[in-house]
């Protein structure tokens, strides 16, 4: 048994890196659940290249996996890791540079070769090479070891070198006291019908842990207590399964089935796989030739009378324009999901960005407004996704809801919410004439605009939509110019008066601080940390953060004229700060990152704390 | 309880009730009032009550059609009608959903969910109106339009190989193929009927005449005399033949139709249609017989066979997983699977 | 002989209206024709409906043209027409309300019949009940006397009806003393084949010419000299054509091949049309099979080395979104026209509007920023398509060229330029290795910042280019954070950049105003009839009107910042006034119309007059 | 003059000089990789300058492709590689222009150009790499799987009806169709050669295995054994045989093509491929024998015949406007037709 000490710690970045071969997404997710079930705060930051499986070895083939956990909440993935594992070379090579001064290093050992180093780009072997002063080091021969613990179960050389991430992952759950329970119960059922090599991982795994507390090689382990978080019943989501399991509760909230008409693209596609395996709840999904398919079958589903779902990212939005305005003309429930990643054109696909709201607002041909929810945290695109069905229906119009690659892939623990808890948000279709013995389809509700959703199979209320003018009230074909004037303010008074049907926003401002940071979506937790640094700095600032884009809340103008500064930290060129300051004509100052990684919660602090001191 | 609320009347349903209070703006003189008159005169037949039908169409004369059917109606954008009609099908499969396209809607903008809703096989009934031009934007060369051919956009002639819209259906599986003219209204009704009661997408390419920048593209078809000498008329389980006389006739040989004089090789050798074939190669032999109607053309049902219908099947699949899995529950999904608890601070 | 007195007028507003089949917008070319050659100043404006033929006799059916001539410099095609030609009732009853007091009204008296009073939805007869008092009426039965004009030509009855515009032509021709040589060549010209159809036209036209001259009808004719215009050679065009010349001179000038991408689309089309016809320039016409493929095309076409250019409407733009994108990644010279139409949707396809500015600017995913030019004027869109190729040749990006259903279709005298005034606008491929014996495809100019263009068929300098991001330099594919950031910020900064590279805003202020008034595109000249008004009621008021939409010239925001107020009059709902605010921060007004139909010089007047009051 | 640069020599072009410096980055296993050596080869004996190649893809693994060869190229987007190359080739009749693309990007999003491609027979070499798998968003089935198939956006399995993309570009009027098999170097040249000079479009569908998301879908035709009883090869001129014993053989029968022991009905019946075959029903025939490589399947040439090129004609249009109008004059164009003088003001 093992006589390292154990130390406590309030939080620590762990992150697993390797080749995309490796499995390191994998390890990241089991850790994660592991921990999340002990009950810390935690978050993450997957990260991996394009390509399927890019080159053993190389830069280009590193794959990684960021874990953030701690005994108190946190918001972020972490700036830096405190904990770096290394599987090769390369994976060294690309993250060491990020690790914290005196962090622990563990490594295969195994595979420092000099056809790695190569790979690599190591003139010489950085475990020998003195390079790594500084940082707490293990090697351990992971590749060697793991074969030694399949010996006798007649694996291939391919599978044991496979599993060596098991290894790892054993190690690390030794090393930070987490459950081992849940990594078996995964493994078993993963593996549910080829169990020799469900009892091979198993094997590995335990060695690995085996390994952590027999070999004496750690001065300690580390145990990380519980955060005191609200009272309830958690689970560990990502982004994307939140977003999939709002779709449902709205479904279920609305009474209405959901259609998904979506085409596989990534970070996206993962919404598309979740909701295909609840056909129990009665949602259809449908994979489509291509985007406009996709978008054009949630249109008929949508005249049908289901919610239409439409999930994509950037390039799938490109291509949906038309389609939207269509939806926008008919005045159609829908729900387009962006799920934002790296651009323009095909750019970074895997990683993360913001770019596509101006998108989202603009573009379409003609004047085509779309109300526009933003998610701002991996478990609340749960609630974002319910709130953005919710003025779909209710105003009979597209809605776009934005997400990016760092909510869809991160997770972090939510505090499940009870059915009882969630919004009504169902609505009712015509049944009678509307106008005098006739149905009008565009005579709209006096209060919300709205104009009466009348699906096929109702008796007596045939009739025709089309994306030509219609005249307000019938609906006919009009080319009249006044008409055409009032039906464009019509639609676009439906929009703006969502407003009313909106939260108002919430500024956080305990001191009352001059500077503002203003942020949306996926920025949230980093601002709010780096928001905690400068009030830890002693230094007043004040923040807002906006789920509603479009219409804004009707207090935004009101809050911004309060700040002498308005900074907008965007995962773009400014492009939020652009619909600020047309807005309300205010200096808002854009703080632009466009790396395909999240902000630092040091990134925002720095620019804080240099426009306190301008 | 008033009066004449009481009895129920049965009240015959006519052409009329699908006629809408739309006036129909296409051209005098153009082919799609013949369409139009067909399809109305037809759906009483068909015993689907009005508000069970949709129309969907693109954008393009022929797309405004869905306006003038008194039955619920989309007229979508150009090029997308399978695709938003699938939407309505896959959602509910209780309606009866008709596309109207065009050859230009159809073929050209639409070319790719045309074939994919064929070889998915949605429910749908589909009439592409090809008069081989773009009528709304006033006259440019189409997708079949004939090699060599002068239009505004195209003014020393066009350059492409056209579809065969026939062949081009059943190289992408569609399940009924069909090929029928304007002009000939009982005709026509022949083929829509089949086509409307086909389980799956029936594909209807309806030459259409556009009399104000294509026209007479079908006349050697519609002349005097056309229907006998230009029409190969297919009749499931009927000798393929033609000429005022029946003179003409079909025949495969090696692998390809081939149109013969009946008195040289003698009627048992002619062909027999058979719609009903599993493999298309028959039909889309039939298909190669004119390459556009500058030849002796077939015509009718090049086949009709009997394959799962894709919405159908999302629908067994559903009920599947229903049976299955029992109607889903919100609260166990959330809070099923690994989950836990963090208890009330004490 | 008539002997009715001639009248000198200094312009006039002539309205041709009738049914979509009788010929009206033909009747106006040709009046606009002669008039052009007659040397006076003029502007057109078709409107006609989106079916091919609307029903006959109904108000859904009526097409019509109208022309402003006169004899010095006119802006607009009037905003009220003072003759009104009506070859049926319906064309009357749309038209007449805006005919102007005490105005001329000639009319078909053979189509006023019960029937068409019926479709158009007329209880009584109009020129029987009193209603068309305060106008001066003339009933011709253009129908009979057309009739009798092609007695024993054997015409069918069809095509005599439908040449009794010809005689409506004679009439005004005669009324207006134009030249009758033009019409006679251009009917022998279009009826070449068909003689005997030609000499019926003929027949019918002189007919309507004696008829005026004869019929002793008449109170007076009309005479509208000359306009005093710069000296040079002139001809009539409308907007897509002098576009579609301009690109042709463009090829010329840049002494490169055009390749035009291109997919039908009202009001677009005719620019396809027109350039199918000049192979021997060079030029190669593709129809695609939609508007993906069309600019498609055009990528490969520039990749190859020639012009790329794609022509469309709106829900064409929707849908060349992604590969726009592509073209930006790529940093490939090509051109996307934009004929804009009024939206949303499918709209109203014939009609004008200029709601496509934000989409231009705004509708691809990611940072992905192109140039915009704006055209102002029918004839001055051959200037525009000359500039804005010119920046996309030597900033190798794609460029947004914006026009209008009003521009393309209206027409005015043009002083057409010498080819020896057209800027050269060549130039160079690479041809050698730029990097120590390499060839980097992504090593930039210093001063422009533009890449160098190594088209295929060049030895050595093979390489390939895609739409993943780009290592700077090298081209190759990188998914590197800070390059990403990098490159990002090059490709931003290389349009910045255009502005260096383009005139300065020149602003009309001739008495220092307080107002100004900022306008782009087709407004230009109703916006300067405004302001002309306003100045003749001895008011100050500033105009400026700018070409280059993105980015800006370098002394906008410092022209801006001289007036208190500043009003921007769009066909849109503000997009324009968006842009002026977020970037210069200023409280820019909109004006906005609409309608489907250009600003009347009147509505400019009233609201600078309202600002100018306030 | 320096010394070297006076002598021109001869540099015998090899497999290495197509072979780019970037780095491969397919998963080791994979089919592409196969297919990539193939090409390499196949390079030098075209005896084409590698300036005067472009190789150009849509999006998915296969895409990839245009990195790694040391020739112009353009890694388009989605779907789309049709389209760029099209602009290429009518730009350019001078350049040797290779599409590269997968079963979802040429199939399933970039279906309508590829069908547009294939009937206005642009010169263009098209390599469709069916995995039947959606390969880069990591396994998705794709318009080439079989029905049934469990993947991440299928977990209860496709419903789709697969197209069988020979009999769909048959029926889209394609003058060359083909299909190969990544594994078998050799066959693959013999089949690559000819597509390469080949006028017009070239269409070949190559099966690819995906070792991680649809590993095995070709074990059938690849297996040992799998070449003699699964793969039915076509050789224009000769007899349609296979089995290890060259003991089954096609006949066409009735309008369709159907496999038969050779001994059941004689040598003598059974038939003789013809590529060049103008009809394209016999192609269209061999076709259907399979659908999927589940059964005995069809492989090679099914057909080779001579059409226009939609970019020979484009430039002999233009030619020919030229020989008639002369050189286009700005000058004259803008001066010419109807203008007047506007005269000095004196
Ligand atoms: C996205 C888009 N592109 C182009 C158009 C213009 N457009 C409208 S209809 C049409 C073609 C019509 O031809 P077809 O489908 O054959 O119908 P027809 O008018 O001949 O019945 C075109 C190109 C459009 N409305 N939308
Ligand atoms: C517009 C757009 N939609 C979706 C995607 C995502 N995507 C990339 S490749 C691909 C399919 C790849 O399948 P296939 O063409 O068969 O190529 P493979 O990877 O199997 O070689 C998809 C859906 C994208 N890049 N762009
Ligand atoms: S243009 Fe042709 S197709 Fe269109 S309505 Fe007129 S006649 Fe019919
Ligand atoms: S995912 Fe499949 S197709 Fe893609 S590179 Fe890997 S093995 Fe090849
Ligand atoms: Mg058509
Ligand atoms: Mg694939």
């Amino acid at each position: 048994m093992s006589t390292a000490p154990v130390k406590e710690l309030d939080r620590v970045v762990i992150r697993f890196a390797g080749d995309s071969g490796d499995g390191m997404q994998l390890t990241g997710n089991r850790f994660t659940d592991a921990t999340a079930i002990l009950g810390n705060d935690l978050s993450t930051l997957p990260n991996f290249p394009a390509e399927i499986r890019a080159p053993v070895g190389t830069l280009a083939g590193v794959s990684s996996f960021q874990v953030h956990f701690s005994d108190h909440d946190i918001l972020t993935p972490g700036d830096a890791p405190n904990v770096l594992v290394a599987m090769n070379p390369a994976g060294l090579k690309a993250n060491v540079k990020e690790l914290v001064h005196g962090g622990i290093l563990i490594v295969n050992s195994d595979a420092f070769t000099q056809g790695n180093f190569d790979k690599a780009g190591y003139a010489t072997d950085p475990l020998e090479d003195g390079s790594l002063e500084g940082f707490t080091v293990y090697k351990i021969p992971m590749s060697a070891l793991t074969a030694g613990a399949v010996k006798d179960m007649g694996l291939g050389k391919k599978q044991v070198d496979q599993s060596k991430n098991m290894f790892a992952l054993g190690v690390m759950t030794w090393l930070f006291h987490r459950p081992i329970e849940p990594t078996l119960d995964f493994i078993s059922k993963k593996f549910a019908k080829k169990p020799e090599v469900a009892a091979a991982n198993i094997a590995v795994y335990k060695a690995g842990f085996n390994f952590g507390e027999t070999a004496e090689m750690f001065v300690s382990s580390y145990r990380v207590k519980p955060a005191k978080m609200p009272p309830g019943r958690y689970r560990n989501v990502t982004g994307n399964q939140a977003l999939a399991w709002g779709l449902i509760a709205a479904s279920v909230q609305a009474k209405l089935p959901l259609f998904l008409g979506s085409y596989p693209i990534t970070p996206a596609s993962d919404i598309l796989h979740t909701l295909s395996n609840y056909k129990h709840f009665g949602i259809r999904t449908f994979q489509a030739e291509d985007e406009i398919a996709a978008i054009g079958s949630v249109v008929g589903a949508a005249f049908a009378g289901h919610i239409g779902v439409t999930t994509t990212s950037g390039p799938g939005v490109d291509l949906k324009a038309e389609t939207i305005g269509l939806g926008v003309s008919l005045e159609l429930p829908m729900l387009i999901v962006d799920v934002q990643r790296g651009g323009p054109s095909t750019g970074l696909p895997t990683k993360t960005e913001q770019s596509d709201l101006l998108l989202a607002m603009f573009g379409r041909h003609g004047e085509a407004p779309v109300p526009i929810v933003a998610a701002y945290a991996p478990a609340q695109c749960f609630h974002a996704a319910i709130e953005a069905v919710r003025i779909a229906i209710k105003y009979r119009t597209p809605v776009f809801l934005l997400t990016d690659g760092f909510l869809a892939n991160g997770s972090e623990p939510w505090l499940i919410p009870t059915v009882d808890s969630l919004p009504d948000i169902s609505t009712t279709f015509a049944t009678e004439p509307n106008h005098e013995g006739e149905f009008w389809p565009f005579l709209r509700d006096p209060e919300t605009l709205a104009r009466p959703w009348a699906i096929p199979g109702t008796p007596g209320l045939e009739h025709r939509v089309g994306g030509l003018e219609k005249a307000d009230g019938t609906g006919n074909i009009s080319y009249d110019p006044d008409n055409h004037e009032k039906m464009t303010h019509l639609r676009a008074a439906k929009i703006a008066g969502i407003a009313k049907d909106i939260p108002l926003a919430e500024v956080d401002d305990p001191d009352g601080a001059d500077l503002l940071v203003v942020g949306w979506g996926s920025t949230w937790g980093t601002i709010g940390a780096g928001v905690r640094r400068v009030r830890k700095n002693g230094r007043k600032v004040a923040r807002l953060h906006l789920m509603h884009l479009n219409p804004f809340p009707l207090n935004v103008g009101e809050i911004l004229s309060r700040y002498t500064k308005i900074l907008v930290p965007e995962m773009n060129m400014g492009q939020f700060s652009k619909m600020l300051r047309y807005e309300f004509l205010v200096d808002a100052k854009s703080l632009s990152k466009v790396k395909g990684l999240p902000f630092l919660a040091a990134d925002i602090e720095a620019k804080i704390m240099e426009m306190l001191d301008e | 309880m008033s009066e004449g609320n009481g009895s129920a009347v049965a009240v015959e349903v006519t052409r009329k009730d699908f006629v809408s209070d739309q006036e129909v703006r296409w051209c005098p003189g153009c082919g799609d009032y013949a369409i139009l008159a067909a399809v109305q005169s037809l759906m009483p037949e068909l015993g689907i009550k009005r508000e069970n039908i949709v129309f969907v169409s693109g954008i393009g004369c022929s797309s405004r059609f869905p306006y003038y059917m008194n039955t619920y109606g989309v007229h979508s954008i150009h090029g997308r009608a399978p695709a938003v009609a699938s939407g309505i099908a896959m959602a509910r499969p209780d309606l009866d959903v008709w596309v109207v396209t065009g050859d230009g809607d159809g073929l050209s903008i639409g070319g790719n969910h045309m074939i994919h809703a064929l070889r998915r096989n949605f429910n749908l009934k589909i009439l592409l109106f090809n008069n081989q031009i773009y009528g709304l934007t006033k006259g440019q060369y189409s997708p079949t339009s004939e090699v060599g051919k002068v239009t505004y956009s195209t003014p020393l002639g066009s350059l492409d190989y056209p579809f065969n819209p026939v062949s081009l259906a059943l190289g992408a599986e569609a399940s009924f193929v069909a090929r029928a003219v304007d002009m000939d209204r009982k005709y026509l009704l022949d083929i829509l009927r089949p086509a409307a009661e086909h389980k799956g997408s029936a594909f209807i390419e309806i030459y259409q005449n556009c009399n104000v920048y294509n026209d007479g593209a079908f006349d050697l078809l519609t002349q005097k005399g056309g229907k006998a000498n230009y029409q190969i008329r297919l009749v499931h389980g009927e000798k393929i033949l033609f000429g005022a006389e029946k003179e003409l006739g079909i025949i495969f040989d090696d692998g390809e139709a081939k149109i013969v004089n009946v008195a040289d090789v003698g009627i048992e050798k002619i062909a027999t249609h058979d719609m009903h074939r599993e493999d298309p190669s028959l039909a889309f032999a039939l298909s190669r017989l004119a390459h556009g109607p500058s030849s002796p053309t077939p015509m009718g049902i090049f086949r009709s066979v009997v394959r799962p219908a894709y919405d159908d099947a999302m629908k067994d699949q559903m009920d599947a997983a229903l049976a299955k899995s029992g109607a889903g529950d919100l609260e166990k999904l959330l809070f099923g699977g690994e989950t836990w608890e963090v208890p009330a601070a004490t």
